[in-house]
């Protein structure tokens, strides 16, 4: 085991700080630079669409499952989209089996805040008959080696996916009451927002490190996500306990997160669009 | 800003107790410790925080559990873990009655609770929520129907001192200006709360002679 | 976190101060906690106290499809929730022995009776039915949770107002809001109450105590928990052992339950019913946020009291008797201050007289009502009746 | 249907106030201290005794006190519909109940720091299981020796009409009340008394008072079963 | 500044700056009681309460809190929980359990070792008590000798009260005791954890006088001092009669 190794075992804190004194991270990043991220779709052929992100060694995959539903008696024309986030401890030592961890929860209700506040997709749109039918989209989303950056991960793999989904034509007999399902997958779903999040975390009053490794998460005391919509409007912003922050701090990381929505929303693009190829 | 009320001393079974009313939303607010703790969650060098919230119908969904650590994890940085190693801090907030500002509510309510327990400090914190309306302008502390209506919802944690951001939480969006209006709002609303903290704490003494 | 051991000592004080027919917090044997009830902004939402002991109940419903075997009736489901809010050693979302105990009461005093009418909470047979749903939550632990919890909930269910539906050709059940169309009331036909009482034995002879505290609690024998209606009808009745009993007792327990049930239900009713009309009236209502009253201003209100009760103390006791006739004093005592008793309100704190003077009347009533049991006791001669001495000469004055 | 035919027979063939046929044994087993079984009619029931012994949780343990716990569990196919959950609330309830029976009726001072446990099994319920667990439990007490203050005797009854009927089954519950009461027979001191579903104030005392004779009887087909189970044992001692 | 006298300042809030220290600056010493703590030369405080200041620059913060946190050569009243090897087990309110040596009780030896049941009531004094270590207890002081310290009869009556009355009620100026003794003939026994222990004549008389405990909470000590009498004779306490 190199010094360096034993280092790290024995005084954590320290030789994390003698890294960031260099303005560096121990996997070698500076402050404000982000991990490389690849995403592929179409990935899950079983469900209806599905996407993996890899950002560094943080490996995310969502599969979308659509189903046939009755709408709920107050809201009779609208369908439904359950996001659900999955942390098993094959991805992290971190996490245990059984019912979802506080982390997992947390990052579940994330997603289903982007969906409300951002108002990417018109409910009714998945209505097929008022009262009777509608569809149901349960987005899983499965974290298979967690290093960090949760939220933007599954983020990222969620609207991947979404984005990937086809749905088959279905009608619905009036008199008969019968539900006749298309064979071929063809409509999409409609997105009117593409909302992105960046992630950072705060080491200390001036130091704060964008895409946070699980190592950065450990050493930093709490993370901000802020997440914002293609035009720039901020759609959520998640900052709870952790280090204090001021004002100037969180414009800083608006600024950075603007610079993260053309990037992600461009490979979302690409990697569409090699599917498409593919297929 | 919405009418505050609030007392302390509710509960004669807890160690420190609140009731906090921000308008309509009413929460009831328990804390116990620091006490012993199983031998599952002792920590060698802290104090072990349990936050429990449970909402005013029925039992609590995902939505709550989320709220739940969003305040332990505020009230985790506020308290000073390390001055009582091997011990629990149980705080226990109960929605009486709803009208949308069950967060701000909860978190002001535990403060108090906090306060009135003796719990040791690094200081208080407060909290604000506020939306923006359809039309455009800034509603402090909005009803539920106002929230509703709304286009988004932002609720800032604020600690006692400089008054900087603890926790912040947003539903639905707004662009970076409106945010930072709201933000400077809110900032004067926390300080008026934490007046409210300390009328209250005033009050308590009062009979100490000095 | 654990519950503080209780000590030989404090157990001692407690058997010791019933044998001379006194209790700690200055009660009679069969004198009853100041009661009150405050309802919050919704319907159906309500906390009672008792004495210290405080619990919220809420009702909740929901549109559901009927059981198959009774397909034109609603459904009513009661859970009881114990956090560390009522006790620190109570654990949250951990059952215990307690809970078990409270929601057998629960569900026989107010499921298993049909106190409600379930055919009235049908929709459309077979298709669907309102589901009722009562969250008893305890926030303080101060004894004799079982009365409380039961208040409570019969309280919000009887306060409760479901939203008007209407039902298309087609099945669909559409439901308004209280704009729309006027709330329902649930009907109750008959108000289950829900009587505690706690048996000491000391030295071979039974002691009997109505509403025991939460030292009591620990310390007694034995219990009987009588659910009843004022229709002369037992709802339950469990008398879980650990202490024997005649058959004489168990009867007088009942006889005089009876007397109670009546006063306490139809104080229930009053008292529901009077801020019904309030909403019906006023336009808006300040719900929980203005009438809940703290512990510490229920403190001072007793303590206020007693010392009322001390400045018009006609006689002194003496000595001697002093210790045997505490009992019997404390009867007496019940009745001077509740005379004067009226004017501790004026200093009270404003926004809160009108429930400490509800507490008032409450008390009156009651102990009018003790007056009476009493009364039942002397000739049904129970045991604490038998060691009581005949009248002294205080009582011509 | 009724439940009192005109001949003022219940479906059964009894009158109001005969009893089902009881038979009950001691000892079946050798592993725990004193075990029992007993038939009420279709309701068997199956009781185990360990104990005295020392106190398992420390929690628990008070110097000079008796710690008595009970567990009643009803196996799956004791019902008509199958029971999903061997120990719902309203069991733990029961067992609750059941200890505290015997709280009042073992001679605690004999065993200070110690502790008696009792575990039921329900194998059949049609009516009266609380009354049958609570026979069977006083019989496994007896069978392991520990001293108590009486039997305890149990037996339900209910309010058919005008008619107070005697250990009722099921479906004679169906819509009445259930009262079990338990008492110590030569006593004549009731331990525990459990009401469900409403029965009127009048209609409390013949029914209570039917259900203790009915203890009675209870305790007299018990006292003989006892008494043959020893003799059998004294015999078989002689023997030696 | 006469040393003994404690001046009440004003009321503090945790994070309010009480004042700046910096000891290269300052020469005059100042100490730091409870509720307070300095850093980067800014004593804050840390508990809500009354901020004093007595003669000796000592500052503390007195908070009003029901949890009681042992603090070293506190006295206070313990319930004897089991028998562990030398020691008992004594539950004193705090988080962990406080453990005595059968040894530290007056002239007790090897051989007259002290014994106790469990659910005894004993006064002791805190002879360890800090954050990383379980409290211990005596009930000796540094000469062996009992000082009023030992086990509890039981046939007196033992309650809670919070505090900051117990801490008040135990300043033998404290006139509320002294008003007490001046109606009823008792015993009483104070300790800093909260509980007091209480004997008197009859079983009324230590009833009443437990209640009167409650009135120090809710009114100011002249008031509660003056309402005595009418308390107990609202518990119809026979009074005695050189009053």
């Amino acid at each position: 085991m190199t010094s360096m190794e034993i280092w790290k075992i024995f005084e954590p804190d320290n030789y994390y700080k003698s890294f960031l004194e260099q303005n560096k991270r121990p996997d070698g990043r500076g402050l404000v630079d982000t991990r490389p991220i690849t995403i592929k779709v179409g990935t899950v052929n079983t469900a209806e669409g599905s996407a993996t992100v890899r950002i560094g060694h943080t490996a995310v995959m969502c599969g979308v499952k659509a189903e046939l539903a009755k709408p709920a008696l107050r809201k009779p024309n609208e369908g439904f989209i359950v996001p659900n986030v999955e942390l098993y401890p094959c991805c992290s030592p971190k996490f245990k089996a059984g019912p979802p961890g506080e982390k997992a929860m947390e990052a579940s209700q994330f997603i289903k805040n982007v969906i409300i506040s951002s108002k990417m997709l018109n409910l009714e749109e998945l209505c097929i008959k008022s009262n009777k039918l509608a569809w149901c989209l349960y987005c899983d989303v499965v974290c298979l080696n967690y290093d960090g950056n949760l939220l933007d991960a599954a983020l990222v793999s969620f609207m991947a996916a979404l984005q990937n989904v086809k749905l088959p034509e279905v009608t619905y007999d009036e008199e008969t009451e019968r539900i006749h399902v298309g064979l071929d997958r063809s409509i999409p779903v409609i997105l009117k927002a593409k909302p992105v999040s960046t992630t950072f975390t705060l080491w200390s009053e001036e130091i704060q490190l964008i895409d946070p490794t699980a190592e950065d998460e450990d050493q930093g005391s709490g993370e901000v996500t802020v997440v914002l919509l293609e035009d720039g409007k901020m759609c959520t912003i998640n900052k709870s306990g952790g280090q204090l922050i001021t004002h100037e701090t969180l414009d800083l990381f608006v600024r950075h997160g603007k610079e993260q929505i053309k990037k992600i929303n461009d490979c979302i693009e690409r990697a569409l669009i090699e599917q498409m190829d593919a297929s | 800003m919405s009418q505050h009320l609030c007392e302390i001393g509710y509960l004669s079974r807890s160690d420190g107790s609140s009731l906090y009313c921000i308008g309509g939303t009413v929460v009831l607010a328990s804390v116990n410790g620091p006490g012993d703790v199983k031998a599952s969650n002792r920590h060698y060098n802290r104090t072990q925080l349990d936050v429990c919230y449970s909402p005013s119908t029925g039992q609590s969904m995902i939505g709550e559990r989320a709220l739940e650590s969003v305040i332990s994890k505020t009230i985790e940085q506020a308290i000073i873990v390390h001055l009582h190693p091997r011990t629990a801090i149980n705080v226990t907030l109960q929605e009486m009655q709803s009208d949308g500002l069950a967060l701000s509510t909860s978190i002001n309510a535990a403060c108090l609770a906090l306060l009135d327990a003796g719990v040791q400090m690094k200081s208080t914190f407060s909290a604000v929520t506020c939306c923006i309306a359809s039309s455009g302008a800034i509603i402090l502390e909005p009803t539920e129907a106002e929230i509703k209506e709304s286009s988004a919802v932002v609720t800032f944690v604020f600690d006692g001192l400089e008054y900087n951001v603890l926790s912040a939480y947003q539903d639905g969006s707004l662009d970076s200006d409106t945010f930072n209006l709201c933000l400077i709002k809110c900032q004067l609303a926390a300080k008026d709360i934490t007046a409210i903290f300390r009328k209250t704490i005033e009050d308590k003494h009062k009979f100490d002679k000095s | 976190m654990r519950e503080t051991p209780l000590s030989t000592c404090e157990r001692a004080a407690v058997l010791a101060a019933i044998s001379r027919g006194v209790r700690l917090d200055n009660r009679g044997f069969l004198e009853v906690r100041d009661i009150n009830l405050s309802f919050g902004k919704e319907y159906g939402s309500c906390t009672v106290t008792l004495g210290e002991t405080r619990v919220l109940a809420q009702v909740t419903c929901e549109v559901v499809e009927p059981r198959p075997s009774r397909p034109n009736e609603g459904k009513l489901s009661i859970s009881v929730r114990l956090s560390p809010m009522a006790a620190p050693h109570f654990e949250s979302g951990r059952g215990n022995e307690l809970m078990d105990e409270l929601q057998m009461i629960l569900d026989r005093n107010i499921k298993e009776s049909r106190c409600l009418d379930l055919e009235a909470l049908c929709i459309m047979a077979e298709e669907s039915v309102w589901q009722l749903r009562v969250d008893v939550t305890v926030l303080n632990h101060a004894g004799n949770l079982g009365d409380a919890c039961n208040l409570a909930a019969v309280a919000a269910l009887r306060h409760f107002h479901r939203p008007d539906v209407s039902v298309e050709e087609d099945g669909r059940v559409t439901i308004h809001t209280f704009e729309e169309s006027e709330p329902i009331a649930t009907y109750m036909k008959k108000v289950p109450v829900c009587l505690t009482y706690a048996f000491f034995i000391i030295d071979e002879n039974i002691h009997m105590l109505m509403d025991p505290s939460e030292k009591e609690e620990r310390v007694m024998s034995g219990k009987l928990v009588v659910g009843l209606n004022p229709h002369g009808e037992i709802t339950s009745l469990i008398f879980p052992g650990r202490v024997l009993l005649s058959k004489k007792d168990i009867m007088n327990c009942i006889k005089s339950a009876f007397k109670k049930a009546k006063f306490s239900a139809e104080m229930i009713q009053n008292l529901v019913d009077e801020d019904i009309v309030k909403r019906k009236s006023s336009v808006k209502v300040d719900g929980f946020a203005k009438n809940l009253i703290s512990d510490t201003v229920y403190a001072s209100h007793m303590v206020k009291k007693t010392i009322d009760k001390g400045q018009n103390f006609k006689f002194q006791v003496p000595r001697e008797s002093d210790e045997e006739n505490g009992s019997l004093n404390d009867e007496m005592d019940e009745d001077i201050n509740d005379e004067e008793s009226g004017d501790d309100n004026s200093d009270a704190k404003p926004n809160k007289s009108d429930i400490l003077w509800r507490i008032q009347s409450i008390r009156q009533a009651s102990t009018k009502d003790d007056d009476a049991t009493h009364s039942m006791e002397t000739d049904g001669e129970s045991e604490e009746e038998e060691k009581k001495p005949k009248l002294t000469a205080q009582d011509l004055i | 249907m009724d439940i009192i035919s005109p001949e003022g027979l219940r479906q059964d063939g009894r009158t109001a106030t005969c009893l089902r046929t009881i038979s009950c044994r001691l000892g079946l087993y050798d592993r725990p201290n004193g075990s029992a079984y007993i038939e009420m009619g279709n309701t068997k029931v199956l009781a185990a005794v360990y104990g005295p012994r020392e106190v398992r949780s420390l929690s628990k343990q008070q110097l000079d006190d008796c710690v008595i716990q009970c567990q009643v569990s009803r196996i799956a196919a004791c019902q008509g519909e199958r029971v999903r959950r061997p120990m719902d609330p309203r069991t733990r309830a029961m067992s609750l109940q059941i200890a505290g029976v015997f709280q009042g009726a073992i001679r605690k001072s004999k065993y200070p720091g110690s502790q008696i446990d009792i575990y039921v099994q329900v194998l059949q319920a049609d009516g009266g299981v609380m009354s049958a667990c609570i026979n069977a439990s006083t019989l496994a007490l007896i069978h392991a020796g520990v001293e108590l203050v009486d039997y305890v005797v149990s037996c339900t009854a209910s309010m058919y009409k005008q008619t107070a009927i005697i250990d009722v089954t099921n479906q004679e519950t169906m819509n009445g009340c259930e009262l079990t009461i338990s008492l110590l027979p030569n006593k004549e001191l009731i331990v525990s008394l459990d009401t469900s579903h409403t029965i009127h104030q009048e209609q409390f005392e013949p029914v209570m008072e039917l259900a203790m004779t009915g203890c009675q009887q209870v305790y007299e087909s018990m006292q003989s079963e006892v008494e043959s189970y020893l003799r059998d044992k004294h015999a078989i001692m002689s023997h030696r | 500044m006469d040393s003994d006298i404690t001046e009440s300042l004003y009321i503090v809030l945790p994070g309010d700056q009480v004042l700046r220290f910096n000891p290269e600056e300052n020469r005059d010493r100042i100490f730091i009681g409870p509720g307070l703590r300095w850093q980067d030369n800014v004593v804050r405080a840390t508990k809500p309460g009354m901020l004093k200041k007595n003669g000796k620059n000592l500052y503390f913060v007195d908070t009003h809190q029901k949890r009681y946190i042992p603090q070293k050569r506190e006295f206070v009243i313990g319930i004897v929980l089991k028998k562990k090897g030398d020691n008992y087990v004594i539950d004193i309110g705090g988080s962990e359990y406080a453990t005595i040596s059968y040894l530290s009780f007056e002239n007790a030896s090897k051989k007259t070792r002290k014994e106790m049941k469990p659910g005894d009531l004993i006064y002791g004094q805190l002879l360890v008590a800090n954050k990383d270590m379980e409290p211990e207890l005596v009930c000796i002081d540094v000469y062996n000798r009992a000082v009023g310290m030992g086990t509890l009869p039981g046939d007196g009556i033992m309650f809670t009260i919070p505090l900051h009355i117990a801490r008040m009620v135990v300043d033998p100026q404290n006139p509320f005791l002294l008003m007490m003794g001046k109606q009823i003939n008792y015993t009483v026994v104070v300790g800093f954890n909260g509980r007091v222990w209480i004997k008197a004549r009859t079983q009324r008389e230590k009833v009443a006088i437990m209640n009167a405990f409650t009135m120090l909470e809710l009114m100011p000590l002249e008031e509660a001092v003056d309402s005595i009498p009418m308390f107990f004779s609202g518990f119809s306490v026979h009074l005695r009669e050189d009053m």
